[in-house]
């Protein structure tokens, strides 16, 4: 029996990627789930679930046809009410699927085989919509089961992808077991990112939950486990002298961190304040602090939609790739800072994080400003950051978080440029300025057009400090070498690789 | 005898409320709000709302508790805010790796410790009772993670004898299993070794001074009749009862144990429901363990009838 | 002492021995010139107070001193002949129990509380003959029977805490004899006990003095009982023996100040009420250092300038009856009008 | 009287036991090592200024270098003095060791002797203590110091719950066997009561034993302190402590080894001194121990 | 009642938890219905075997325990009707000398605070009464500088009687003062005993179970078995003439330095019962050679055999009668 061991970044939870953004469950739900559409390797999209669809000339009607053979995991056949049902799941919790639905007339199948989607207008991004690589991705499931509240995971769930989840084996925070589906049926391209044949090598995977990185990467070289999908940079050193596995730099995976700026409590519901809080720090620092010396791992980058991307721009990003106290001080002397103190909920339990609420710290109190460092752990911070209350209440300053390059690489999908106040991400900050250009964006056709939207949203971006780039990086995955035919991508797939004979 | 360990049961039941009421106390008087957790990231009032109310969190702290007690009578322990399993079931499937765990821990430290106390005290103030009491002092000095990380350097990453990580169960044949343990039960039992050596040296030196050991070298007994029929039986009692406190520190160390080794036990699932404030699953853990710790006295205290006819029954 | 057995071809013949304690910084001169005998079948009694000496010089006889600390300086305890100083620790085991019974002044806690009686009985017969589980369990039954143990068939399975005192004393007689040991050597055997319970076990070891014919060495710090069951007595004070002789002898004629001073301090049913008693004043000398002369002459009315000179070698007064005191005369002129010594003489 | 008796009783039996006891000390080599040893840990930490630059600041440019004149053992992951972490971590350790300590002896004794003396009180608080032993003390530790607000305070509170209990019990164990011995009763015959009678008779004559419960709950406060700060529920990880140095150090333990090893060997130094302090005091203290018989 | 010290029907009764896994919960009757007076002045002596309730008699006097039944009236006062100030003043009135001397001194203190606690409990603190206690039991002021480890079992002692006569006590009980001592210092002690009790004219209960001891310090003395008093009189009149076959059993079974009493003891029989389970009616009935039906039905009460000299034993007069006979 041929066993994957797969070591995320995080426990799973749940495997319903529609129910959280999370993703470590995107990444498991992979192995499970299949999706109508998908990127290749040049991040067109390609029909995976789908035969192929056809527009009408208006330009409104898509009529998709489903493969043959699809089936689900508890052995009944994929239908076009499943996949309707599945979409309209997604469509009340995506961004992108939001603004889908906003413009959707009619989601129907006709019949088993066919969905047929009616837009009131035009729209080029609803094959991109349901093609979508990363979090919230459009997956199928039973429509039993996508009549789940989107809010809640579901609790068994069913894929039709190549693996199927083994629910009894399932330890939430040790260990998720999947097998081979034998019923998949894949497509007869060779695989190319998440796009082609799925064909599964392996009788079970395995995804077990390691929290300390230096004993994965351990067991990796011991050769228990065969994959980690993110090996810090200090410790790309293990693998020195290993021959049983190798760490691979994932180029396509870039990460970016931001330090997240609450535009409800004082002192940075103040411009001037969030403009001296750009002042107040630099790059470099926090990139040295989590990579060290690895200089091929991270990049210094201010651009919203990531460096080495269609719109990537260094348009207004000398006040973020400066630093300047002087200038800090004068504005925060301007703004009349009257000392309230910053709260830093310094997260201790990630070691990247802790290290830069460390480097964050003295630089703050270098610009002037009163910091209180209150040592928490992530997931009080997770829950902390939900709270619009006032800082005495259990409200927040600042917090750091990171991003992934599919997800702010598309002004779609970017959270920071959306300027949807009360109804945003965290943070909240407002700008209706920002909301009206997304929507031009959504239904601008012309790449020209859209690059200049994309830069003039990078500038209200930056104006308004909805936070603070703090550059870019690219995460190693190991990997035993006695593996072969891992697709690189943004999202780790475990089709196709396979165990050399 | 049977109405003795009712009894005795029935004695738990008051400090088994107490501890009931503490734990609830503890984890609810304390900040962080498991509703918002638990909605995640993109969740609206509405839903953290509905949550609150599923979880009775909106009612008062009296009425959750008499909630969560009532349900707690019946076997039922709520379920987990994180992975929405029912506690009862995440707590089974973690039993096994720790109840292997401490068992494989148990009898090593019995193992090593009890010849070595009984040495230590045949030869007292001597060398090798001066070596095994240094031996038992600097167990007491090193955190076990130190021991466990020396422990996977060396005979994991330099030596391989051993996995790094991770726990086989016992349905992959006993001998894998014990050997995906055998370094978190040395880590362990090092450390429970060196209080029970001391002890039982302790408890060995009080029977070897007293006047039936002298009555049995009177009689012209050896000295391992002395050492083991004689004094050993006698020390039985502070020994057994030190393995029972030691369960305590035992569940300490399975703990941190737990967690470097990367075994899905009750100790991990117990830090994990902690830092996620995943309030049910921590307070079905710590009963669980408190549980176990009354009925571990508890068979203590039968079991001093193996030893002293004086408490039989 | 002289080295000169007062008895024929002892049993056991203590010689001239001395014991220090070493302890760190400290030492204690616990037992200084040490000689007695004892003689077939014969009950020796040795008196003394509390820490005269009177245990270590049974422990130093059974070998059971601790290895640390305790130095025999000299002497020798030949067992018929046999030196069990220079006996080896293997030897001594056989010797201990087979041919040398003891018994201890506690039976509340000299027995094994955690095993039962026959277990413990039978364990010194398996020990020291080659005989089954069931012999040895028959043995053991026998020996309880003995000491007047009743219904001995059932105790043999009792647990030293459902006997009471007194059976448990008898229990640790039955264990020391059960090997019909040469020598018993009985340390303060009855002092824990009640008076009516003391009689009973005296009583004992008495009788199967007579009838098994063993030799008894009897340690007590009761003169009454020396009196009643002791045919020759040594007195010890501070670890020397200042007196020894027959029991009526000594009791009749008492040479040594110490003798007389506790004969005086007694208060007995014959002594006239409310009337003062005789003191010894001060109190018994620390042994950390070595004193030359007579131990007692501090506390003794009859000590002279001459007590504190290097000790004489002691005197034999009558048969057998030998004193350290060089005012024995002085001493037993004064006594002659005590209540005890007059009951005796 | 047995041999052992006779001999406490020329060693002295109870009284002057302190006296007698930092005699005993002195003349044992040994100890005095040990005793040298924590003083040199004390003074560390409370000349740490002195002795070490900033063990806070940050220098991420220099992170993980090794030995240098600005840093005698190197930098850590966020160039970091690890030796001016190293020297302020004592404080830590002391001051949660030194703490947990007495606030075990002082709310452990005030208990203890209360539910020592006092037959329903005492039933009642032999309850809660015994409730509070059921809970296995590390997890009540991690709960409480994960749940509240981090910090040093928090950290103490924490390994201290625990800790109480198990002095509560050896202290109403000690005094129950003090109130039985005869000159508590002469004192209560001789008029002296209440506060008195505590102050005078049963305290001083439990303290011995407790002394000793005190340096076990020291040791055992600074390894628990370490444990928390190595689950990552301790103090701020700003705040240096050996247990978030050896946390920190652990991804590193291959590459760079030193980075635990210094806080490992320090910790473990004093706690061993600690304890062997501990095993010292309870033999001075035990006139027992100092006799021993053998086989 | 025209006794200092009266007890009528003092009894005591101990609650034992079960001892073993699923025993029973027992009762000592420690103390059972004791009925006795003492005079000013007198001393009465209190003889028994281990565990007959001596000591326990002794903690009810001194209120150190609350009797199950019962009262005891020292001087007109009944003191278990006393609380707190009311009761430490009257304590002053009755001490205690206890029978270790060494474990009734606390080793923390010195002599000179531990006899001056009690001055000092009632507000009479004088460093000159301590010299002057020190010197009427015969202590140097060198010895009030020391620990009680510092000092002899009979300096304890001494320490111990000065303390209890601090504030001169109309009744001391001494608990089996001289037990724990050397024979050599336990005559300087009666002697001490005695002098002070001149001297004082104390009023005393003396207990112990040495009964040559007790011959010699005791007006009268009581004989206790198993709780209960079984016979009481003048010193003279028991010993030579005892009534209750225990007490001629005691008497008996001491070993004396006579060679009268060599080889000619009456034989001593049966096995001291529990104390916990005694036989019932006439506890001794187990080992008495005159038992009949009507002792193992019937408590025997303490009658007048000839006045004062009385005894608890359904056969005393059977007894005298043989006991006349076997002596003459
Ligand atoms: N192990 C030992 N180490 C040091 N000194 C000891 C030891 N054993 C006995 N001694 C000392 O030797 C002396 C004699 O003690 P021993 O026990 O023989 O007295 P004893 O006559 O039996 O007294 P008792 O009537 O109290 O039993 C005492 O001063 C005692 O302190
Ligand atoms: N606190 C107590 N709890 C339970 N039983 C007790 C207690 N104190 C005494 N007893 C029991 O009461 C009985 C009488 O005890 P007490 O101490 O009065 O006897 P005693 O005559 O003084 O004996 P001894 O001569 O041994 O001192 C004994 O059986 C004893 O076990
Ligand atoms: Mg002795
Ligand atoms: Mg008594």
């Amino acid at each position: 029996e041929e066993v994957l061991r797969l070591r995320l970044n995080g426990d799973i939870n749940t495997l319903d990627p529609i129910s959280t953004t999370n993703f470590t469950i995107r990444n498991a739900a992979y192995l499970m789930y299949d999706t109508l559409f998908a990127l290749d390797s040049n991040y067109e999209v390609q029909p995976q679930m789908a035969e192929g669809y056809t527009l009408s000339d208006d330009g409104r009607v898509y009529t998709i046809t489903l493969r043959d053979g699809l089936m689900f995991h508890d052995g009944s056949p994929v239908t076009g009410a499943d996949v309707v049902a599945s979409i309209q799941r997604w469509g009340k919790v995506d961004g992108l699927g939001k603004i889908l639905f906003s413009k959707l007339q009619s989601i129907e199948a006709p019949d088993d085989k066919t969905v047929v989607l009616t837009m009131n207008e035009p729209w080029g991004q609803v094959i991109p919509a349901l093609g979508k690589i990363s979090s919230n991705v459009p997956v199928i499931m039973p429509a039993s089961q996508a009549a789940n509240d989107p809010s809640e995971a579901v609790a068994n769930p069913i894929g039709s992808g190549p693996y199927k989840l083994l629910p009894d084996e399932w330890v939430p925070g040790s260990i998720a077991v999947f097998e081979k589906f034998g019923d998949y049926v894949p497509r007869d391209e060779p695989a190319d990112m998440a796009a082609g044949g799925k064909v599964a090598h392996f009788d079970r995977v395995e995804l077990v939950y390691i929290p300390d990185t230096a004993t994965a990467i351990d067991a990796l070289i011991a050769g228990e486990i065969d994959w980690i999908e993110e090996v810090p940079a200090d410790m790309l050193a293990f693998f020195e002298g290993a021959d049983s596995a190798k760490p691979i730099a994932a180029r396509q995976s870039g990460n970016s961190m931001q330090l997240v700026v609450n535009h409800l409590n004082p002192p940075f519901d103040d411009p001037k304040i969030r403009h001296a809080l750009q002042w107040a720090v630099e790059q470099k620092p926090f990139l040295q602090a989590a990579y060290g010396n690895a200089t091929d791992r991270y990049l210094e980058c201010a651009a919203v939609f990531f460096c080495d991307t269609p719109y990537a721009t260094d348009a207004n990003t000398e006040r973020v790739l400066n630093r300047d106290v002087d200038k800090a001080k004068a504005l925060l002397e301007e703004a009349g800072y009257d000392g309230t103190p910053v709260v830093l909920m310094h997260v201790t339990d990630i070691p990247a994080h802790d290290a830069y609420y460390s480097v964050l710290k003295p630089m703050l109190e270098e610009a002037g400003f009163v910091v209180d460092d209150q040592p928490s752990d992530w997931a009080t911070v997770a829950t902390r950051r939900a709270s619009k209350e006032p800082v005495a209440d259990g409200g927040w300053n600042l917090f750091f978080t990171g991003w992934g390059f599919v997800d702010q690489s598309n002004p779609m999908t970017n959270v920071y440029v959306a300027g949807d106040c009360d109804n945003g991400w965290f943070g909240w900050a407002c700008s209706e300025e920002l909301q009206e250009l997304r929507k031009q964006f959504a239904e601008a056709e012309d790449p020209e057009v859209k690059k200049a939207l994309a830069e003039k949203m990078q500038i209200l971006t930056h104006d308004l400090v909805s936070y603070v780039p703090l550059g870019q990086s690219f995460p190693s995955q190991g990997i035993a070498t006695n593996l072969e035919g891992f697709i690189e991508s943004p999202v780790p797939f475990f089709w196709e690789v396979q165990r050399t004979q | 005898m049977l109405g003795y360990v009712l009894g005795r049961l029935l004695a738990a039941i008051p400090i088994f409320i107490l501890v009931a009421i503490f734990i609830f106390s503890l984890v609810h008087l304390t900040p962080g709000d498991p509703a918002v957790l638990l909605a995640g990231d993109n969740a609206n009032p509405q839903q953290v709302e509905k949550i609150r109310e599923r979880l009775h969190l909106d009612e008062p702290l009296i009425v959750q508790f008499g909630i969560w007690a009532g349900n707690a009578l019946q076997f039922d322990l709520g379920e987990s805010i994180y992975s929405n399993k029912p506690v009862t079931q995440l707590i089974a499937q973690r039993i096994e790796p720790t109840f292997v765990l401490a068992a494989v821990t148990l009898f090593l430290t019995v193992a090593i410790a009890v010849p070595l106390g009984v040495i230590a005290a045949w030869r007292a103030n001597g060398w090798i009772d001066r070596g095994i009491m240094a031996f038992a002092v600097l167990g007491f000095s090193v955190p076990v993670f130190v021991i466990a990380y020396l422990l996977v350097y060396f005979f994991a990453v330099s030596l391989r004898w051993f996995p790094v990580q991770g726990y086989k169960p016992l349905s992959n044949g006993l001998l894998t299993t014990l050997h995906s343990v055998t370094l978190p039960s040395i880590a362990l039992a090092l450390v429970f070794a060196a209080l029970i050596a001391r002890v039982t040296r302790a408890a060995m030196l009080e029977a070897l001074s007293e006047n039936f050991t002298r009555t049995a070298r009177a009689k012209g007994l050896g000295t391992f009749r002395i050492l083991v029929i004689h004094a050993l039986k006698s020390a039985g009692i502070p020994v057994i009862t030190v393995i029972g406190i030691g369960f305590a520190t035992l569940v300490g160390g399975v703990v941190v144990t737990e967690s470097v080794f990367n075994i899905p036990g009750i100790g991990r699932l117990t830090v994990d429901a902690i830092t996620r404030r995943d309030y049910p699953v921590v307070q079905g853990v710590i009963l669980f363990f408190s549980a176990l710790l009354i009925l571990i006295n508890l068979l203590i205290d039968l079991s001093y009838a193996l030893f002293d006819p004086r408490v039989k029954g | 002492m002289t080295s000169r057995a007062p008895v024929a071809d002892p049993v056991l013949d203590v010689r001239n021995l001395s014991l220090e304690f070493a302890d760190r910084d400290k030492v204690t001169f616990a037992l200084d010139a040490v000689s007695f005998s004892v003689g077939e079948g014969e009950i020796v009694s040795l008196v003394g107070e509390s820490g005269c000496g009177k245990s270590v010089t049974a422990m130093t006889i059974m070998g059971l001193l601790p290895k640390h600390g305790a130095r025999v300086t000299s002497g020798s305890a030949l067992l018929r002949g046999r030196d069990l100083l220079q006996t080896s620790e293997r030897e001594m085991r056989r010797i201990r129990g087979d041919r040398i019974g003891m018994i201890f002044q506690d039976p509340m806690t000299s027995l094994n509380p955690v095993h039962t009686v026959g277990m413990q009985i039978s364990e010194t017969i398996r020990k020291h003959r080659r005989v089954s589980r069931r012999a040895a369990e028959k043995r053991a039954l026998e020996m309880l029977d003995l000491v007047r143990i009743p219904d001995a068939a059932s105790r043999l399975r009792a647990y030293p805490h459902e006997l009471s005192g007194g059976m448990r004393q008898r229990v640790m007689i039955a264990m020391a004899l059960a090997c019909d040991p040469e020598l018993l050597i009985a340390d303060e055997p009855t002092t824990a006990l009640d008076v009516t319970v003391q009689a009973q076990v005296l009583d004992l070891i008495a009788d199967l003095r007579r009838d098994i014919g063993m030799s008894v060495v009897l340690i007590t710090h009761d003169l009454g009982v020396v009196a009643g069951v002791a045919d020759r007595m040594m007195v010890m004070y501070a670890g020397r023996i200042v007196e020894q002789g027959p029991t009526e002898k000594l009791f009749a004629d008492p040479a040594h100040g110490y003798t007389a001073g506790l004969m005086r301090s007694l208060p007995g049913v014959n002594a006239r009420m409310h009337d003062e008693l005789r003191e010894i004043p001060g109190s018994v000398p620390r042994l950390d250092r070595k004193i030359e002369g007579c131990v007692f002459a501090p506390r003794c009315e009859f000590s002279s300038q001459s007590c504190l000179a290097p000790l004489p070698r002691a005197q034999e007064r009558a048969q057998g009856h030998w004193t350290r005191c060089i005012h024995a005369d002085a001493v037993c002129e004064a006594m002659s009008d005590n209540d005890i010594v007059r009951a005796w003489a | 009287m047995s041999v052992y008796d006779q001999v406490s009783a020329t060693r002295g039996r109870h009284g002057g036991r302190i006296s007698a006891a930092a005699g005993y000390l002195a003349a044992n080599p040994a100890t005095a090592i040990c005793f040298g040893v924590l003083l040199i840990f004390v003074l560390m930490a409370v000349f740490a200024p002195l002795i070490a630059g900033d063990p806070v600041k940050i220098d991420p440019a220099e992170r993980l270098t090794g030995p240098s004149a600005s840093a005698h053992w190197g930098r850590d992951h966020l160039g970091r003095d690890v030796f001016a972490r190293a020297v302020y971590g004592s404080r830590m350790s002391l001051l949660v060791g030194f703490s947990v300590a007495a606030i075990a002896t002082v709310f452990g004794v005030a208990i203890g002797i209360y539910a020592g003396m006092s037959r329903v009180g005492g039933a009642i608080a032999m309850r809660l203590v015994d409730a509070m032993m059921a809970i296995p003390a590390i997890l009540l530790a991690i709960a409480f110091a994960a749940l509240m607000d981090a910090g040093i305070l928090t950290v103490i509170i924490a390994i201290s719950i625990p800790e109480i209990p198990r002095m509560v019990r050896l202290v109403r164990s000690v005094v129950l066997g003090v109130r039985q011995q005869p000159y508590v009763a002469a004192a209560i015959s001789i008029g002296t009561g209440g506060l008195p009678l505590v102050w005078r008779h049963i305290l001083p004559n439990t303290l011995g034993p407790v002394l000793v419960q005190a340096t076990y709950a020291c040791a055992s406060a600074i390894i628990t302190s370490a444990v928390l700060s190595f689950l990552g529920v301790g103090t701020s990880p700003e705040v240096p402590s050996w247990g978030g140095m050896m946390a920190d150090a652990r991804s590193f333990f291959r590459i760079h080894p030193e980075l635990m090893v210094y806080p490992g060997v320090l910790l473990s130094l004093l706690v061993l001194v600690v304890n062997v302090l501990g095993d010292r005091l309870s033999d001075a203290l035990d006139p027992r121990k100092m006799v021993r018989g053998s086989v | 009642m025209t006794g200092y010290l009266v007890l009528d029907n003092v009894g005591k009764t101990y609650t034992l938890k079960p001892s073993k896994i699923g025993g029973a919960v027992r009762h000592v009757h420690a103390v059972d219905g004791v009925s006795l007076e003492v005079a000013r002045g007198e001393t009465l002596g209190l003889v028994g075997e281990s565990g007959c309730g001596k000591s326990t008699l002794a903690k009810l006097i001194m209120h150190l325990e609350v009797p199950t039944g019962g009262r005891v009236v020292i001087d007109g006062v009944d003191h278990s009707r006393l609380r707190g100030p009311a009761l430490k003043q009257a304590r002053r009135n009755f001490q205690m000398i206890f029978q270790d001397p060494q474990a009734s001194l606390n080793p923390r203190m010195k002599a000179r605070a531990i006899i001056g606690e009690i001055l000092g409990n009632y507000g009479k603190a004088s460093s000159q009464r301590v010299d002057e206690l020190a010197a009427l039991v015969g202590l140097g002021d060198f010895h009030l500088d020391r620990y009680p480890h510092q000092l002899s079992g009979g300096q304890c002692q001494r320490i111990g009687i000065a303390r209890a006569i601090a504030l001169d006590p109309g009744l001391i009980i001494a608990d089996e003062p001289v037990s724990a001592l050397d024979v050599s210092i336990q005559a300087q002690i009666l002697n001490l005993i005695g002098r002070l009790r001149q001297q004082l004219d104390l009023t005393m209960v003396f207990i112990s179970h040495d009964l040559s001891v007790v011959s010699h310090v005791a007006d009268r003395v009581a004989v206790m078995y198993l709780g209960r008093i079984v016979e009481i009189g003048r010193t003279e009149s028991l010993f030579r003439n005892p009534r209750h076959p225990y007490t001629r059993m005691l008497l008996e079974a001491v070993p004396q330095p006579t060679p009268a009493k060599r080889h000619a003891r009456a034989a001593v029989s049966g096995e001291l019962p529990s104390p916990i389970d005694p036989p019932s009616g006439c506890h001794f009935r187990t080992r008495c050679a005159f038992a009949g039906d009507e002792c193992s039905s019937k408590v025997p009460v303490l009658r007048p055999a000839d006045s004062p000299h009385m005894v608890a034993c359904h056969k005393a007069e059977t007894i005298a009668s043989s006991l006349n006979m076997n002596v003459a």
